[in-house]
Parts: C-alpha cells; sequence; structure tokens
C-alpha cells in the first residue's frame, strides 16, 4: 500500500496515509482533488469497486469526514479516501458518474448527514425517513434520545434508585444534629 | 418476453428523465408493497407501467429504519453488540463477526483459535439458512409455494442446531467482541450430521422439482440478466456477481476467520439470469454444507473461547478507522468503525450487498419487465431491505 | 404532500374538464361506528367461537418478527390446523400481527392496513418493541407503545417470541375471543379521535384521509 | 428444456408415502435447548444489588428498587433488579456482567398478557412458572466481561525488609493503577461501609482517567489522613466490595495511596482551597490523632480558630506511635499533617492536658473543646507474674520504638495477643532481634484459632513469612519466673473453646495441652483503653459515663455541652473510624457555634 501511495504522491498532492491493515489504508484528500483521484485509481489502479461512501461528523472540528471506500480486487487491497468538508453548508462535489450505485450513498448523506451533492439524480427526495422535520438525524448535534423522549410515549410506572444513594437514605442518611 | 428490442422504451427527453406522461392516460402507477406477497420483507416499488410492462420503477425504503448508526454511537462497544444482528434477520451473525472483528482489530485484541473455528461455523450455518429461505421465495414467486414448506422445514431443523448452540433460534447474539460465548455442546457434530443429512435430501428433491422443471425455466431463464458491465458501476457482489461469471467471493479474494485452511472454490454460473442464479445459490448452499463438515471435523475440541476482556464497562477504544468485511449469502457484507478514543464509537457504517442490489441495480433491471416478473427479479437479487436502511 | 394528491383539474376522455381531491372523493368520509352484539347471547357466542375459529392474518411483515411466521406457515408447525392461515390483502384478514417495531413510516401503512380490515379484527402485538419500545427505545424512528395508536389485544413477550410462543399467543386470543373481550375494533371507533391525534403527533406528513375504509 | 424437465416435478408425489414433518403439540412438546436465553430467575440470597446490570443493559430495561424484606445492610444495598419486558432483548449481557452469578435465565419463553403494563417483574421475588427452571442460559465460571484478579501489588521481599524499618508495599505504577482502577464497576455500594463515607468509585474513576488532581479533592473531601488511609486503613470497604463475589475485591486502599502519591504536598494545599474567613470562635482539641486533626482540619476551613494539644513531640497519635515505620513511614504521616497545619491549625506539642493546662483553662479559654485521646493505655492479662518489669504492653514498646528510645532487645521473646497489635510489635522486635543478634526468636501466642485470627491476613501472612513463630489457640495462664527473679517464659494451655453460649468472653482450656514458650521477655498485646486522668476529679464526677467510656450523643457531644469527644477514645481503634467521629464532631460544634437561623 506504502508503494501505491508513493505512485499517487508524484501525481497528486495528497495528505495523511494511515495504514490500517497490510490491506487497507487510508488517505486524506482534498476535496477539490478527489474526482480526478478517483477516476484515475478506478481506471488505472484498478480500484474498481465502490465499497462504500459514508460520512463521520466530526462536530468539535466543525468538519465533516466523507470517507469514500475502494476495492482493488485484483490485488486484494482497499484504500479508503478520507476527504474533510466544512460542517457549515456542507456540500461536495458528486461521483455518480463514476460509480451509479454512489448516486444512492449520497441520497442518504443528504438526508441523514444534510451533506448536498449537486447534480446527484433524485437527491432531494425521501429516502429513508417521511415527514421529518427535525435536524439530520446522523448529525452528531442531534440527540435521538432527546427526540424520542419527546414525540412517543413511553409507558409510566419506571423508576430506579441508585445503590450507593439508596443506602445512604437507608443506612447513614444525614439525620441532623441529634 | 419481448418480441421486440425494448431496450429503447421508454424514450428519454432531452436533460435524461424518461418521457412519460402520466396524464396521458397511457401509464398507470402501481405500488407493489410494503403490504404485498409478491415483495420481500418490508419495502416498497413504485412501478410505472404501460399495459403490464414495466416503463419506470422507483425503490422505496424506510419502513424498517431503526437508526442502528445512530443508536451505536450511543451504546457503549459492549452495548453495541446486541443490537448489531437485527439489522439482518434471516442472516444476523454477520453483524456480530464483523462488528466484533472491527472492535477487535482497532483494541487490538486477539482472539483464541477455537472462536475463529466456531465463527466460521456459524456464518456457514447461518449462510444455509439464508440460502433455503431464498430458494422457498425464488419458488413462491413462481407460484411453487412448495418449495418454501420444505425448504423451511429444514431451516427451521437447523435453527434447532443453532439454538443448541448459541441459546436463540433467531438472534443469536453469539459472537461476542473477544472471542464466542460458549463452545459445542456434547453431541454436536453428530446431531449437525443429520440435520445436514435432511437437508441435503431435501435439496435432492429441490433439485428435481424446482430446478428441473419446465415451468421454472420457462419463468427464469434469459429473465433478468445482469451485464457483467453492470458489476462495478452498481456495487454487484456475491452470488448476483458469481453467476455473471464474476467469481466474487470474499472468502477467497480476501479470506478472513479459518477460510484459508478449508477447501473451496467459489461456486459461479456464467447465464447471470434469475435462473443461473438460483442455481449459483443452490450449489453455494452444498458447498456450504460441506464447509460446515470440513469445519466439524477439524476444530479444536477444547480451549478457550474468549480472550480476556478489560472492564466493558468502561472499555475505550483509541482512536482510529477500519473496514472489515465478509462474504454473506447475499454478497459482501462489511463494517466501517470509526473510534475517538472514548467509550462509544464513533460512527458505525453498515455496508448490506442489498443497499446496491434493491436500488440502483434493481430500477435499472426492472425497466421492460413483465409485471408478473417483478417479484421474481427483486427475489432473484436476494435483497433484504433492513440492511439498507439500518 | 405528493404531487398526485393534490387537488386538480382533469380531463376526461371525453373532452369534460372536471376537479378532483384525491383525499375527498376517492374514500367514503364516514368514520368507523361501534358494532353492537347480536340480539341474542346465544348468537353471539356462536359468532364468537367462529371468529375464534378463524384467525386469518394480514401477511404484512412489519418488522423482525415476521420470520418467525414462515415456520408457522410451513409443516413444522402448521398453524392451519389451528384455524389460523395468511392472506395478501387486508380485506380477507381479521388479525393484525405486528411482528416487533415499528417506524413511523410504517405506521402509516399498517394504520391504512388496518382500517381497511374487516371488523371484528383484533391485533397481536410481538415482542417487546410493541409493549415498551425494545431496544429502539431511543431511536427517533420507531414508536414505544402500539396500544397508543391501535387497540391491541395480545402481547406475547420474546425478543422475537418464537413460533411456539406465538401459538401460545394465538390460543390465548382464541380464549378473549370466545368470552366475547376483544373489542378491539369498537374501540378504535368509539375513541378514534384519540387514537387519530395520537397517530398524527407523530406523523407529520398526514397525506391520506382520516379513515381509510 | 426437455420432457424430463416435464415429469421430474411429480417426482415430489412421493412425500405422500412419508410421515408428516409437523410437531404434534408444539405448545407443549417444546422446551427450550439447555442454554436457551429465556426469562430470568434471580437468586435472592446471592444478589446484593450493585445494578451493575442496569448499568450494562443497552436498552435501559433494568430498574433497581428496594424490595420488601430485604434490607440494605453492608454490601447489600437491598435493591433488586425488576425487568422491563416491554425493553428487553435476551441477550443475556446482565447475566454475563453478574458480579455474583445470581442473574441467570431459564429456558422457558412463553408469556402472554392483554395488559401491556404486567410486563414487568423482580426476577426471584415475583413468584413465576419459571423459577424452578433448570435449564436454562448461566455464564462460564470462566468467561467475565471484566478482570477478576487484582492487580499484584509490588512488596519487599522477606529478605530485603527484615533488617529495617523500610515500607514494605511499594505502591501502583501509574499502568497498574489504571488497571486495578478499570475493574471497578462503580456500584457504590463500598461506600456505606466505609464509616467516612468516601466517595470510593468517584476516586477511582479519577485514577482510570489520570485525573489525579480530582482525585485528591475528592479525597479530601471526607478525609485529610489520605496518606495513613491509603496504608493502613482497615479498608472494610473491601469487603463490601461487589467484585470480592467472584474474584478479588478492588485494592481500593492502595487506589488511595496512589492518587495521594501522584500529587505533590504544594499542589495538594493549593487544590484544597483557602479555608473560610475567620468566625471569631475558638476551638481546643486535646491529641493530634486522626480524630482531633480530622475535626481541626474541618473546622479550620470553616473558618474556626483551631488550637490542638499534644502530649508527645509529634503528631499523630496511635497512627505514629503505634504503627510501625515500615507500614507507614513517618514522613507520609508529616505530610498529611503538613496539609492540615496549612490550614491554619496551631498544633502544641508536649502539651498535656491535665499536667501543663488543665481542662477548666480550656473551658474558660475556648469555645468548645473536643476530647480526642485515644488508647494508649495497654491492658494487662493479670495473669501471675504479669507485674515483673520485663512483662511490657505493646503499645509502650511501640511508643519507645517511634520515639527513638533505646530498648533492651531481648533474645527471645513471646507476644501475647493475635491482634494487629501483636502483629505489629512482634514483627519490630523481630527487626531489632535481627539488628543485635542477628537471629529472630518471637513467638507469638493468641486464643484464636487461625481461622479466627483478629489481625489483618496480610499481616499474619508477613509475619510468618518474617519468621515470627505464630502459635494458636494457646490461653496465657503465667508468666514463668525463676528463684533469682528472671523470667523465663510463658506458660499457656490449649483453648478449647473463647466463648460461651450467650456468646460471651469464658475461654476454656485444655490443661492438659501445657506449654511453656522461652522468652526474656514477654509482650501483653490485649488491647488498650483510654487515659482519662487528665481530665481531674470534679469533671470526671460531672461527665456521664458508659461501660467505662464517656457517654456521647450520637453527634460525640458529651453531657457537658462545651465538650465533644471523639475517635479510639470513644469508639475503639480504628483510623477510618477516627476520621468519621473527627468529621461528626466537627459538624456538630460548627452547628453550636454558628448562630442558628430561625428554624423553620
Amino acid at each position: 500500500m506504502q508503494q501505491l501511495y508513493d505512485t499517487l504522491t508524484q501525481r497528486f498532492s495528497l495528505g495523511e496515509f494511515t495504514r490500517q491493515r497490510a490491506d487497507l489504508a487510508f488517505i486524506t484528500v482534498e476535496a477539490v482533488r478527489l474526482h480526478a483521484l478517483l477516476r484515475h485509481l478506478r481506471d488505472q489502479e484498478g480500484f474498481t469497486h465502490l465499497v462504500l461512501l459514508t460520512a463521520v461528523d466530526w462536530l468539535e472540528d466543525g468538519q465533516f469526514q466523507l470517507t469514500y471506500l475502494i476495492n482493488n480486487r485484483a490485488k486484494c487491497q482497499d484504500l479508503g479516501l478520507r476527504v474533510m468538508i466544512a460542517r457549515d453548508n456542507a456540500s461536495m462535489e458528486s461521483i455518480h458518474d463514476l460509480w451509479a450505485a454512489a448516486a444512492t450513498y449520497q441520497r442518504e448523506l443528504r438526508e441523514m448527514f444534510g451533506i448536498d451533492f449537486p447534480g446527484s439524480p433524485r437527491l432531494m427526495d425521501d429516502f429513508i425517513l417521511e415527514g421529518w422535520n427535525a435536524a439530520p438525524p446522523y448529525r452528531r448535534d442531534f440527540d435521538t434520545l432527546e427526540y424520542s423522549r419527546a414525540t412517543y410515549r413511553e409507558r409510566p410506572g419506571r423508576e430506579t434508585r441508585d445503590p450507593a444513594a439508596h443506602m445512604k437514605q437507608q443506612l447513614y442518611g444525614d439525620k441532623g444534629d441529634v | 418476453m419481448f418480441e421486440l428490442d425494448r431496450s429503447q422504451y421508454p424514450q428519454k427527453k432531452a436533460d435524461g428523465t424518461l418521457d412519460i406522461d402520466l396524464t396521458s392516460g397511457k401509464y398507470l402507477k402501481l405500488w407493489q408493497g410494503p403490504q404485498h406477497p409478491g415483495i420481500t420483507g418490508n419495502m416498497a416499488i413504485e412501478l410505472t407501467v404501460c399495459g403490464d410492462e414495466v416503463v419506470d420503477a422507483t425503490t422505496h425504503v424506510g419502513y424498517l429504519h431503526r437508526g442502528f448508526e445512530k443508536l451505536m454511537e450511543r451504546r457503549t462497544f459492549m452495548q453495541c453488540f446486541p443490537i448489531v444482528c437485527r439489522i439482518c434477520v434471516p442472516e444476523p451473525d454477520f453483524n456480530e463477526y464483523c462488528y466484533a472483528a472491527a472492535v477487535e482489530e482497532l483494541a487490538g485484541l486477539e482472539i483464541p483459535e477455537l472462536a475463529h473455528w466456531i465463527r466460521t461455523l456459524i456464518l456457514e450455518m447461518g449462510r444455509v439458512n439464508s440460502y433455503l429461505m431464498y430458494l422457498g421465495g425464488q419458488a413462491g414467486a413462481f407460484g411453487q409455494g412448495v418449495i418454501g414448506q420444505w425448504t423451511t422445514y429444514v431451516r427451521d431443523l437447523m435453527l434447532d442446531r443453532f439454538e443448541e448452540l448459541t441459546g436463540a433460534r433467531i438472534y443469536h447474539m453469539f459472537i461476542i467482541p473477544g472471542g464466542v460465548r460458549d463452545n459445542l455442546p456434547d453431541g454436536f457434530a453428530g446431531r449437525m450430521e443429520e440435520t445436514l443429512r435432511e437437508i441435503e435430501s431435501v435439496l435432492a428433491d429441490v433439485d428435481r422439482v424446482m430446478f428441473h422443471n419446465a415451468v421454472f425455466k420457462k419463468r427464469a431463464v434469459g429473465v433478468g440478466v445482469i451485464d457483467t458491465a453492470w458489476l462495478d458501476s452498481y456495487g454487484i457482489t456475491g452470488p448476483n456477481a458469481r453467476a455473471a461469471g464474476v467469481a466474487k467471493d470474499v472468502r477467497k479474494d480476501q479470506p478472513y476467520l479459518v477460510y484459508p485452511e478449508l477447501e473451496f472454490e467459489a461456486v459461479t454460473g456464467k447465464d447471470s439470469d434469475i435462473y443461473t442464479r438460483a442455481d449459483v445459490r443452490r450449489r453455494d448452499l452444498l458447498l456450504s454444507l460441506d464447509l460446515i463438515r470440513q469445519i466439524l471435523s477439524r476444530l479444536p475440541k477444547t480451549g478457550a473461547v474468549m480472550t480476556k476482556l478489560p472492564n466493558v464497562l468502561h472499555w475505550k477504544i483509541p482512536r482510529g478507522e477500519t473496514y472489515v468485511r465478509g462474504e454473506c449469502s447475499r454478497g459482501e457484507y462489511g463494517y466501517y468503525l470509526v473510534t475517538d478514543g472514548s467509550g462509544y464509537p464513533r460512527r458505525v457504517n453498515v455496508r448490506g450487498p442489498s443497499y446496491t442490489h434493491s436500488i440502483a441495480l434493481f430500477e435499472r433491471m426492472v425497466i421492460n419487465a413483465n409485471i408478473s416478473d417483478v417479484a421474481a427479479l427483486l427475489v432473484s437479487l436476494h435483497t433484504y431491505p433492513p440492511e439498507i436502511e439500518r | 404532500m405528493k404531487e398526485e394528491l393534490l387537488k386538480r383539474i382533469v380531463k376526461t376522455p371525453d373532452g369534460q374538464e372536471i376537479e378532483i381531491d384525491p383525499l375527498r372523493d376517492y374514500y367514503c368520509e364516514a368514520g368507523p361506528t361501534v358494532q353492537p352484539p347480536a340480539y341474542t347471547a346465544i348468537i353471539e357466542k356462536l359468532f364468537n367461537w367462529a371468529r375464534s375459529e378463524s384467525l386469518w392474518i394480514l401477511g404484512f411483515g412489519t418488522g423482525c418478527g415476521a420470520i418467525e411466521m414462515r415456520p408457522l406457515m410451513t409443516p413444522r408447525f402448521d398453524a392451519y390446523r389451528y384455524g389460523i392461515q395468511w392472506r395478501p390483502t387486508p380485506r380477507q384478514s381479521n388479525l393484525f400481527v405486528i411482528s416487533g417495531y415499528l417506524s413511523v413510516k410504517t405506521l402509516k401503512r399498517v394504520i391504512r392496513s388496518y382500517e381497511q380490515m374487516q371488523g371484528p379484527k383484533y391485533v397481536v402485538g410481538l415482542g417487546s418493541c410493541t409493549i415498551n419500545g425494545g431496544m429502539y427505545w431511543d431511536s427517533y424512528n420507531t414508536i414505544k407503545r402500539l396500544d397508543d395508536y391501535l387497540p391491541v389485544d395480545v402481547y406475547i413477550a420474546g425478543c422475537m417470541p418464537r413460533p411456539e410462543a406465538l401459538l401460545a399467543g394465538f390460543e390465548e386470543l382464541k380464549k378473549i375471543i370466545r368470552a366475547g373481550k376483544a373489542e378491539g375494533a369498537n374501540q378504535y371507533a368509539a375513541n378514534f379521535d384519540w387514537y387519530k391525534a395520537n397517530q398524527k403527533s407523530v406523523i407529520h406528513d398526514w397525506d391520506m384521509p382520516d379513515y381509510n375504509w | 428444456m426437455s420432457i424430463s424437465d416435464v415429469l421430474s416435478p411429480f417426482t415430489a408425489w412421493k412425500n405422500l408415502f412419508r410421515d408428516p414433518v409437523t410437531i404434534k403439540d408444539p405448545l407443549n412438546e417444546r422446551p427450550g435447548a439447555a442454554r436457551y436465553r429465556g426469562f430470568h430467575k434471580n437468586d435472592m440470597d446471592k444478589c446484593i444489588g450493585c445494578g451493575t446490570c442496569e448499568t450494562i443493559c443497552q436498552n435501559g430495561a433494568i430498574d433497581m428498587l428496594p424490595v420488601e424484606g430485604i434490607p440494605a445492610v453492608q454490601g447489600d444495598s437491598g435493591l433488586r433488579p425488576r425487568i422491563d419486558y416491554g425493553r428487553c432483548c435476551w441477550c443475556a449481557l446482565c447475566v454475563d456482567v453478574c458480579m455474583t452469578g445470581s442473574l441467570t435465565m431459564s429456558n422457558e419463553y412463553k408469556w402472554v398478557e392483554s395488559d401491556p403494563d404486567l410486563f414487568r417483574f423482580t426476577p426471584g421475588v415475583d413468584k413465576k412458572y419459571w423459577d424452578n427452571a433448570e435449564l436454562g442460559y448461566q455464564r462460564h465460571d470462566e468467561k467475565h466481561l471484566m478482570p477478576v484478579a487484582r492487580e499484584e501489588m509490588p512488596e519487599l521481599h522477606p529478605e530485603a525488609r527484615l533488617d529495617s524499618f523500610v515500607e514494605i508495599v511499594q505502591g501502583y505504577n501509574i499502568e497498574q493503577a489504571k488497571l486495578e482502577a478499570d475493574r471497578c464497576v462503580s456500584c457504590g455500594l463500598c461506600i456505606a461501609t466505609c464509616p467516612a463515607h468516601m466517595a470510593i468509585p468517584d476516586y477511582i474513576k479519577a485514577v482510570r482517567d489520570g485525573d489525579y488532581e480530582r482525585g485528591v479533592q475528592l479525597l479530601y473531601e471526607t478525609n485529610p489522613f489520605s496518606q495513613v488511609c491509603g496504608r493502613v486503613c482497615t479498608h472494610c470497604c473491601e469487603d463490601s466490595c461487589a467484585a470480592r463475589h467472584e474474584g478479588d475485591p478492588i485494592a481500593i486502599r492502595w487506589l488511595k495511596r496512589h492518587i495521594i502519591d501522584q500529587v505533590p504536598q504544594e499542589k495538594v494545599i493549593e487544590l484544597i482551597g483557602k479555608p473560610a474567613a475567620p468566625t471569631g470562635k475558638k476551638v481546643a482539641i486535646i491529641g493530634a490523632g486522626p480524630a482531633g486533626l480530622t475535626a481541626a482540619f474541618d473546622l479550620a476551613r470553616l473558618g474556626h480558630a483551631v488550637t490542638v494539644y499534644e502530649a508527645q513531640a509529634a503528631g499523630g497519635g496511635m497512627t505514629r506511635y503505634g504503627i510501625p515505620e515500615y507500614r507507614l513511614p513517618y514522613n507520609a504521616l508529616d505530610r498529611d499533617i503538613a496539609v492540615i497545619t496549612a490550614m491554619g491549625v496551631e498544633i502544641k506539642y508536649n502539651q498535656r492536658v491535665g499536667t501543663d493546662i488543665t481542662m477548666q483553662q480550656l473551658e474558660a479559654d475556648y469555645d468548645a473543646v473536643v476530647l480526642a485521646i485515644g488508647l494508649h493505655q495497654g491492658r494487662s492479662t493479670r495473669i501471675p507474674g504479669s507485674d515483673h518489669p520485663q512483662v511490657r504492653k505493646a503499645v509502650d514498646l511501640l511508643r519507645q520504638i517511634t520515639a527513638g528510645e533505646t530498648i533492651d532487645v531481648p533474645k527471645s521473646m513471646v507476644v501475647i495477643g493475635g491482634g494487629n497489635v501483636a502483629m505489629d510489635i512482634a514483627r519490630s522486635m523481630a527487626r531489632l532481634q535481627l539488628q543485635h543478634y542477628g537471629e529472630i526468636r518471637v513467638t507469638l501466642t493468641a486464643l484464636e484459632d487461625k481461622a479466627h485470627f483478629l489481625a489483618d491476613p496480610v499481616e499474619i501472612k508477613e509475619s510468618l513469612e518474617e519468621q515470627i513463630n505464630i502459635l494458636d489457640s494457646r490461653g496465657p495462664q503465667a508468666c514463668v519466673i525463676d528463684d533469682n527473679g528472671k523470667l523465663l517464659g510463658l506458660k499457656t494451655w490449649k483453648v478449647l473453646s473463647i466463648f460461651d453460649a450467650e456468646r460471651r468472653f469464658a475461654p476454656k482450656y485444655d490443661p492438659a495441652d501445657e506449654q511453656i514458650h522461652e522468652g526474656e521477655m514477654i509482650v501483653e498485646a490485649i488491647g488498650q483503653m483510654a487515659d482519662v486522668s487528665l481530665l481531674g476529679d470534679a469533671l470526671t464526677e460531672k461527665l456521664e459515663w458508659n461501660r467505662g467510656r464517656i457517654q456521647i450523643d450520637p453527634n460525640g457531644r458529651t453531657s457537658e455541652n462545651w465538650l465533644w469527644s471523639a475517635g479510639d477514645c470513644v469508639k475503639g481503634p480504628d483510623v477510618i473510624n477516627a476520621v468519621a467521629d473527627g468529621h461528626r464532631v466537627a459538624t456538630s460544634i460548627h452547628r453550636a457555634l454558628t448562630p442558628q437561623e430561625a428554624t423553620a
């Protein structure tokens, strides 16, 4: 994989390289260079299979990480391309022209993370959710428990006690000045 | 089957969209699902038909969305383990394996040898179950209800084996990060052998009644052909790719667990139609039976099944990311796990093979198909909705 | 709301232009009504016996639990001998098995299917998810209490319940029906507004008539 | 396609002649498999209500609730898990994580109800038909979701430590401490058992997180003697630890020491912060032991002016003068005391109340007085010959060793007693013997048998390693003195029983089994009492007494409203109890000295 990285760096300006396993590595790429790099990898380096496309929300850094995982079956290699994009008004170039299946991933990212992929087919159609009116649910700042509590009633009558607090109350709680 | 070349129909407008005027009265919108016998699981296909020919199709998913990837972000690494199997009902074990393997890789855990063998055994047992379900469904899509009656029966025998091994029928929750929960019970191999024989005898019947059946051949041969050129573009994996003649099998390509030690060849076909896909799966099922026998005859009899874990209540995993894949009955199943040094996964992404098969590929394939073939086409891709929407 | 559900002008084949409001025109506006029992107790008992021995389940696998239906439909467990069978359409069914969690998107379809079933009709909730949210208790997309949205006759514990447990549940349902206590359809009719309000509080894009009969 | 494709399907007809595969009675014929994860069971005798099952449950299915008839006691919260089957997913993580193995699963799986609110139950309390099911899921003995063995504590080998008073226990390094802290499940059962109710799970979490400054703050909230307690606490908390049921308890004491070892003293003082503004009230404390200094620390932090009167030349009380240096180095103790004096506490050393200053004076000069004089007077066996000058009290000898006084080290000696003090003096003298004569000849006789020794098991183990000859079940009968008045040794009889039927102390001996243990010196280590002569006759007369101890109310106040008493002298010997007592009287004094708001 290191060899591949060395070859690629001669043609592309690449970021950090992380070797995870003998057959899996991750490379950080700038958003503007991604499309050309993917095309090169697909057409020249044999990475013909788009395994997945997904996002990671680094809320603290104000960034989304898009991960494009591609596979070279002949060489049994997996390469993950990491693209960091700004979290506000997140937008990224679509790759549905390279892999038709990518359109589905991009639809999902639009719906679940709120990342725009201009030009991607049927991007704005409902994919998984229906009538959703809150923040995109996979964003880190969307609290699913809070939303669930506010939206769906639960059965009443549940209560619990903390063992330490219960023992304090039962055994030695503040009895005041006797 | 159409007598004319229909591939140019419906025509496209200049902007690439289909030239379909719904108000013209020539077309009809038809929903297949979610409540429909001709659908796998709980999903829907929105068909636009002209006569009985499909001219446009949209797959609707999300009926089973529970937000696993979100829920896992607020569960500790051990707490995630019981929920992942719910992502796929007919073959839940792949979730358990991929998740456990990803966690172990990032946490730097080595699991005992015996656990590798038992994991492989479980995965192959799950594959058998999944294929048996499929065979029933594929035959059922053509109205052959009896195949489903037989295969569901033998699948249930396999569920009995699952139950005695794992303690549950459907959601086994057995492949735990760190190993597996237990060793094989006494006499398991013998009972498994009986089950395997029963399955083989039913498969022989299935071969005669389903695969050597004029009706089935008439309906399935030459229908729903997947072009090899589509494989990469649509991300096609598993039997769908192998039926097109490409020996894409993660068990061979990037062997995991104990597959390097087992003797087998990837099963392929060449015609890439419904019939070939069914046949590839049938032969892959026979292969799985053989693999189970190999595993049971070769696995270590004793030894630890779990490695020593840190206290799982405070288990933290250093920052990292990885992708772990396996070959499930439907294709490449994978988990992309990102950790950030805390006690919770930063992000988990589940790559189910149905994701590409039942949306991009299916919507492409079903154009110009006959309405009565839609169910069979969908089944022949062996898709399963919850792994699409998670 | 989907385009095809909006009010619009349509040209008929004979050239006439008519206005169509799909949500009003395609459905009957009347709500459900409470059906009184038969005049005499003995006939009602006979009816209930007949109802209890012909549980026809709607073939709608709403969640995981649906997978344990297949063994019941096939020779090993053979639920048909108990008078239980599966039907492909709501019109032919009187038992709706909610097989586990319900996402909001499915809940909408479930309500439609349920309302299309003929009374008297029954609902069985499978597993933890239908009781109190189950393992999806903190999910943003699944309801927690099925009885907020549909009248439920019987719950079966498990995740998921095995076929044997399902059979036990169906046997229990039969007892309830024979005792004349399976009044779900009437309960739904009597508290229709309450159910509707609950349903609408979670289904944000309500693009269907209130009663889908 | 061929003609065979038309005919072949007809082979299915053969099934007409086959036996049906249908299960005749699926409702009754199908028990769950032997490891089936069915409905829960809970063994009420084993369950300790630690709530770890609740913690691990990702479904929020488990509530911990009190159950009638199961009171909260030390080591058992009295709570029991109630499971909501509207949440459960039968993953059995609760069974796997259960600290006692009480929670299991039966192989039963049928439960149908019309009322969804009924699917909640407390296994083991609410009777269910599966309570007696034999089959079902149970955790493997070796399969734990957390390490069960304690991190080993590095200690000096017997050879390396025997000839000196260097501290034996080395303390964990950071990595070891993290591993040990990782084992804690944070149930908090220990808090109730700790007399000072220290925030144990929280400070263990601080070790896990490596946040030692937070750890120090947590320690000082409840205990200003972390150096001392981190070394010599009786650690009764560890007896309540949930981890002890299926493994070793967490080394709570060593973790406490680890925290305080990591933070320099100046930083500790900075972390605690400055005391409150002066209140103008004055408090005198008699005795600079753990109880007195804890009270002093608390009161000083509240802004009161505190003066401590100490008869000895250094502070610490029994922790300095009773505990040998190899268990508690003096510099550790000095660090604790320095933090306390940094809070503005004034300690007057070598000031013996009753001699140098009278109680009457204290009463007149101060707003409140605390009596925390400890137990410094050894009890005597009163056996024949025990008045011989070579028959010594353990506490006196230990004090002399600490004070650095020269001791006439005997070549052989006998210790009477089986408690920690007996071990301390035996081991201290053994060290001196080795230094003086190059060999150890110490015999220790105890009334109890080995299984019921009062001393800490570790003490016994280490004593044996240090070549102390420990004899159990020996009752002292007489000190053998020859005609010249020279002490020869101790005569003992075999003990048959110590207590009578009413559990009263009434030892029975077997005179036939008599032994004489050689010794030039006999040391009595059978208990201590308080020296209350300092009170003076008038005050002694005025105070109320209870079985030889000053009568106090639950807050430590005596019958005289200006006088409180705390620590060993009223509660018996134990450091952590003394600390707890110090807090109690400080709170009470503060309330008494602070003008009360109009009571609501």
